[in-house]
């Protein structure tokens, strides 16, 4: 099995906002990173951390039900994941979950 | 004991010192100078250096038989720089910010339509939308969809967000998308328009040339010459817009910076500030030796010399009119600038010329200076010779020197040199402008508004962070760690200070960074370097010094020395680093100095007996 | 239908003319030029070009009224270059090499000793190991840790093999390794000798330091004089060796390259060729215009002279001496050149200079061509203006530009300028040097000895493939593959030229190239325009230049034409790349000069009927 | 399970010669890189790409009972290895190997 080249997105069905996954995905589009949307239960560090196992990028993200976004790094210790955030900042997450890929340092939040 | 006080910096040196002169060297300390050099401001420094020098030789204050102060005859320096252009966009006929992450590829010309007014607009138009704050993406592109549905050909697109990429695959036919305009809502409508996108790693090749600009608008000769500026400062930019307004311009204006009068023992001559650095230094070698200078007031330069002596005055509480500038290093720079007029907060590299100051004061408050000490640590404590002289005899403790031997003391305020011939007497000088001016130069050409990262660019290697786990040095090796690094270090410019790894917040990269430091030691230390040797070399011909030692806290730099032996390598001398007793490297040499001469006098006066 | 027949490319241009004058462009067409310029040779080249673009047109060549060529005087130009410095390391007294995985951290000084000779080393000497061929890394660092243990203080080694980590990492005390001697056996025995080698990324500050050395060997000042050479050039290294041998030394000696005489209309003047390009330069400008150029016999540069009058009397068949140089552009240029008696392989930047020098021949052979291309074509074939009218008329079709305007056209072998006021002659120039003069300087400076890598450096960006999977292009942004990259180029530059990624053979950094692409084109485009406007323009005077219209193959570079437009924008005038009838970019001017020159004068015939 | 940060070298128990290990790891050690050794049977081709998968630095190494050598990276195809030679060979391959790690460009054999 060849990894899928894309940052991995796991999302967990129970979250209700369409809002935050418009706005995640919307920020790794924008910065021109394929994404490839899957669902699972459980925390967002949690699914962050599989999603990253499974991404061939070895980027993944996680979405609890609550609307909590974390993005992990598949080398990284499963417990220090890169970024997380409220469902009110997942554009920018999006943006910073691509940019782990593409290499360019992370996008500061507006002040 | 030997104690040399300098502007940052005090040091000390212990030596046994036989009766009949002879001399062991037994420690070295040093210690941040504490207040002005030459005040009373000193004494606590200086204890807390006797003291940790004793302590590493394993003696006792009460062991001390003389304490050798250096005359120091405190010398300031000041700092001003100015701005000398200025860009100013009127109206507003171009948007030359580089977003990173434009959309689409290509050259599109058309009439800008507000998108709400996409709807209105008849068929067989050729259309720039501009989608101001609030635009959802999926809105704009079905819009424009919508528009191209109908006839009407939308080339181009302006937007507010950070939506480039996203409208674009939303477009049946792709168009070129310039986003993140800020200030959208200020861009003219119903006016001819282009937007051009390079592909990735390339830079816009129509707008940026003025005649692609002309064929684009289907300018006449005149109106041209007038555009050119616009296409001059759109080159190397991945995107860009250019609109052309009636009246709209772009301006390079150079700011009047008034003239610098530059008063020498015989001749008086002004010079232009906005002539820029060489035409200033040139100015200055014909009126050396300098006495004092004076900027035009109510010009820029005034201002800068006003602020200068300010500092003087307050640092050495002598009246304003009696301070005397006696050496001026002037630099080319440059700041990165808000562009007063653009839509997109765009940013200008204006020019810019620094301007270190010297000023000599007088020796005043030495004799205090040295009551207090004594009262403070009991021993005697005499004033010792010429702080140039007590520098080369300190410095010819370095293997492999002889004279005829010129000493370059790189400090933080002041470049110093002293050379002594064979038999001859010595000659000094006191240049404004070192590594304190190479930290400003750096602070402000890279726009950091921060003096300490400055310092750090200025004393450490560079590095990128490329994974959690690894670094990239600037010399291309690769460094691993086992613990992640920080995700705000991720992808950024590091410097690998002594207290470990610190990220730069920059969007420049290891080179530009790596070239505006390098850049900066070149314009200050390897300039005032051949200046203070040229000015001390007897007649003034550098080739005649046998050997350089390079002294001070700016010695200790990665580059530097390199970079001045570098320099000084054509005239056949033998230049260096400077290796106090063998062992103290190019720190300790007044110290040392006044030890040495201390106990060559002690000899001489044995001898004569 | 216009033909312009250039150094390395043959263009052509279609249009309408109607019987007044009145005249439509229908198309344009390019491909190399066959043969010498000037010559019959170029038959076959005008010929093809002449049938692509008539298919474009949708036309026959029986259609064709008259095909117009330009009057071409084939200028002709040859380049040579030659190095005026060079290092010699006499007996062994250093290896200046970096090898890429050095082994332990630090400085150590020692007695060398043969590896096999270990075992008879008494206790308490301080040893540098030499380890020659074949020696095996745990032979060497048992050898080692056993003299160790015997007493003998192995405090640095020098190593055959690239094995310098893995000893290291078996000594019970490391020790700094250089490794990769490829010479290791020529190294002298029983010599002090020091081994440093600095952290990753960092710099050796010991052996690179005149007083470093001195201090280690406890030199005196005259052998310190003499080492100093060998610090020079241990600067910017991470690793070094230093081995004290009686009457070793290391020299950069200056080879005497020879006088260059400039023959002018009025003067004649000497200039030594190692006095570099800028005095070259100021004594060519003190004797224009040049009439021809010789080089002292026996000497380097006579033999340069000797290779470009060669080259061309080949070309032109002219007879040797009737070569008559009539322009000559030097650059300051370095070639890394392997060290003579380095032990490790050793290369050094010696200076060159680089001679770019201009033939123009007689214009004997164009009727012929002309009367050979009508037996081909068929049509008419007339002789037109002069290249320079020509050239001018076609740039004039520019949107944007109006006279007083100057064209400088960038081809292969020259620089060519001309200027035309609102009503006076036109004043004209051809330069030496060119694009295949930075390619050549491309190709040495990067040492990479193949044209074809240093042509496509030249003419695309550059790239890091920074894992199978993605580059980095030059500014910085990131490329993504699905398929993955050949490990050739993991690591690697690469070069994104037209026909896809191309890895370059070299250890240097991408920005390295770059630098080296960007000052070669600087030396030559930028020196050559200045030159060329200068020439051209009225009083010698670039500011009363309305408009200057860059031209020609490098015209298209991605970056020549903003630095020339960067260079001159202080004069005030509109610079930019040509656009040729609104559609052609820098390309056709000729051609189209020559229909448009002819169309204009049947205008007037008809106007004066 | 964290992945071993280092690189994995496979080695099928049937190789005999001690030299061809040797020269493998030693390449690996002079880059600095950390290695790891485990035996495995099978190709080198299979080897090493099951090695770089265990890799936590995405770099496996196989040898096979003959000594054939291949280099591996945790993201290409299977059958598309980065590097493979013969024993004769496995310094130089051991070097490559680490410099896959490193990011420099791979050594060229001495010619
Ligand atoms: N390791 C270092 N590398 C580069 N510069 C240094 C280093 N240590 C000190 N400096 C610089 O030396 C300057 C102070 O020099 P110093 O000789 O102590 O001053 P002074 O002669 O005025 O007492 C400061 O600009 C400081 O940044
Ligand atoms: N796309 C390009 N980018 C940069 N240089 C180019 C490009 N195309 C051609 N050149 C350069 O242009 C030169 C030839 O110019 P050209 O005008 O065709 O020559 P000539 O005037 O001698 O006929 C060569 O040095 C070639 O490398
Ligand atoms: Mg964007
Ligand atoms: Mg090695």
């Amino acid at each position: 099995m060849t990894p899928v080249i894309a940052v991995m997105v796991w999302c967990d069905p129970g979250l209700r906002s369409r809002r935050c996954m418009r706005d995640l995905t919307a920020g790794i589009e924008e910065e021109g990173v394929p994404y490839h949307l899957e669902s699972g239960t459980g925390g967002s560090v949690e699914l962050a951390y599989a999603a990253a196992q499974a991404s061939g990028l070895g980027v993944g993200v996680g979405v609890d039900a609550d609307g909590n976004v974390c993005v992990h790094h598949a080398k990284l210790p499963s417990d220090m994941p890169a970024v997380t955030g409220p469902a009110s900042a997942a554009r920018i997450i999006g943006h910073n979950a691509a940019r782990l890929v593409v290499g360019v340092p992370l996008k500061q939040p507006d002040l | 004991m030997g104690v040399d006080i300098g502007n940052s910096t005090t040091e000390a040196c212990v030596a046994d010192v036989g009766e009949s002169g002879q001399m062991a060297y037994l420690s070295a300390a040093l210690g941040r100078t504490s207040g002005v050099k030459g005040t009373v401001d000193n004494v606590t420094g200086v204890a807390d250096v006797v003291g940790r020098a004793l302590s590493a030789a394993g003696r006792d204050l009460s062991e001390v038989s003389a304490v050798l102060v250096n005359e120091a005859t405190p010398v300031i320096s000041g700092l001003a720089m100015e701005t000398i252009t200025e860009t100013v966009i009127t109206e507003s006929t171009m948007i030359g910010h580089n977003p990173e992450t434009p959309g689409g590829v290509g050259l599109g010309v058309g009439t800008t339509v507000a998108f709400t007014d996409l709807p209105g607009c008849p068929s067989g138009c050729d259309v720039i939308c501009v989608a101001g704050v609030g635009a959802d993406f999926e809105d704009v592109a079905a819009g424009i969809n919508g528009a191209v549905a109908r006839g009407v050909r939308v080339v181009g697109a302006i937007v507010h967000a950070d939506d480039a990429n996203l409208i674009v695959n939303r477009l049946r036919t792709p168009v070129p998308v310039v986003d993140e305009v800020t200030l959208v809502d200020r861009v003219p409508l119903s006016m001819p328009a282009a937007v051009e996108v390079a592909e990735p790693g390339r830079t816009i090749r129509t707008l940026s040339n003025s005649y692609g600009i002309a064929t684009v608008f289907g300018l006449d000769p005149e109106q041209t010459r007038m555009i050119a500026p616009v296409a001059r400062s759109l080159v190397g930019n991945r995107s860009a817009v250019v609109i052309r307004t009636p009246t709209g311009d772009i301006t390079g204006r150079r700011i009047p910076a008034g003239a610098l009068t530059l008063i020498g023992e015989q001749a008086k001559r002004q010079v232009d500030v906005d002539a820029g650095a060489d035409e200033i230094m040139a100015t200055l070698r014909r009126v050396r030796p300098l006495t004092d200078a004076a900027g035009e007031s109510g010009t820029h330069v005034g201002g800068m010399l006003a602020r200068v002596r300010d500092t003087m005055a307050d640092l050495t509480a002598m009246p304003y009119d009696a301070v005397r500038i006696q050496d001026v290093l002037a630099v080319d720079t440059f700041v990165p600038q808000r562009v007063t007029g653009g839509l997109a907060g765009e940013f200008a590299l204006e020019n810019a010329v620094a301007l270190a100051a010297m000023v000599r004061t007088s020796k005043g408050p030495m004799e205090l200076l040295a009551e207090r000490l004594h009262e403070r640590l009991g021993s005697d404590v005499l004033i010792g010779g010429v702080e140039a002289d007590m520098a080369l005899l300190g410095a010819l403790t370095t293997p492999g020197t002889a004279k005829p031997v010129a000493i370059l003391d790189l400090g933080g305020g002041s470049t110093d040199a002293a050379m002594a011939m064979e038999d001859a007497d010595v000659h000094s000088v006191h240049l404004a402008g070192a590594g304190d001016l190479v930290t400003n130069l750096i602070d402000s050409e890279l726009g950091l508004e921060s003096r300490e990262a400055a310092e750090e660019i200025k004393k450490f290697p560079l590095a990128k962070a490329e994974s959690f786990f690894h670094i990239r040095l600037e010399d291309g090796t690769a460094r691993f760690f086992d613990d992640p690094l920080p995700a705000d270090a991720f992808a950024r410019v590091v410097v690998l200070a002594d207290g470990g790894m610190r990220p730069i917040r920059t969007r420049h990269s290891v080179e530009r960074i790596r070239q505006v430091r390098r850049s900066a030691k070149q314009r200050v230390f390897v300039v005032n370097a051949l200046r203070a040797l040229e000015q001390v070399a007897p007649g003034g011909d550098i080739r005649r010094i046998g050997f350089v030692v390079v002294l001070g806290g700016s010695a200790l730099d990665f580059e530097i020395p390199d970079m001045i032996a570098e320099a000084v390598a054509g005239f056949g001398i033998v230049c260096g680093t400077g290796n106090v007793r063998g062992t103290e490297g190019p720190r300790n040499a007044v110290a040392t100095g006044l030890v040495a001469g201390y106990a060559a006098a002690l000899g001489t006066s044995v001898e004569g007996r």
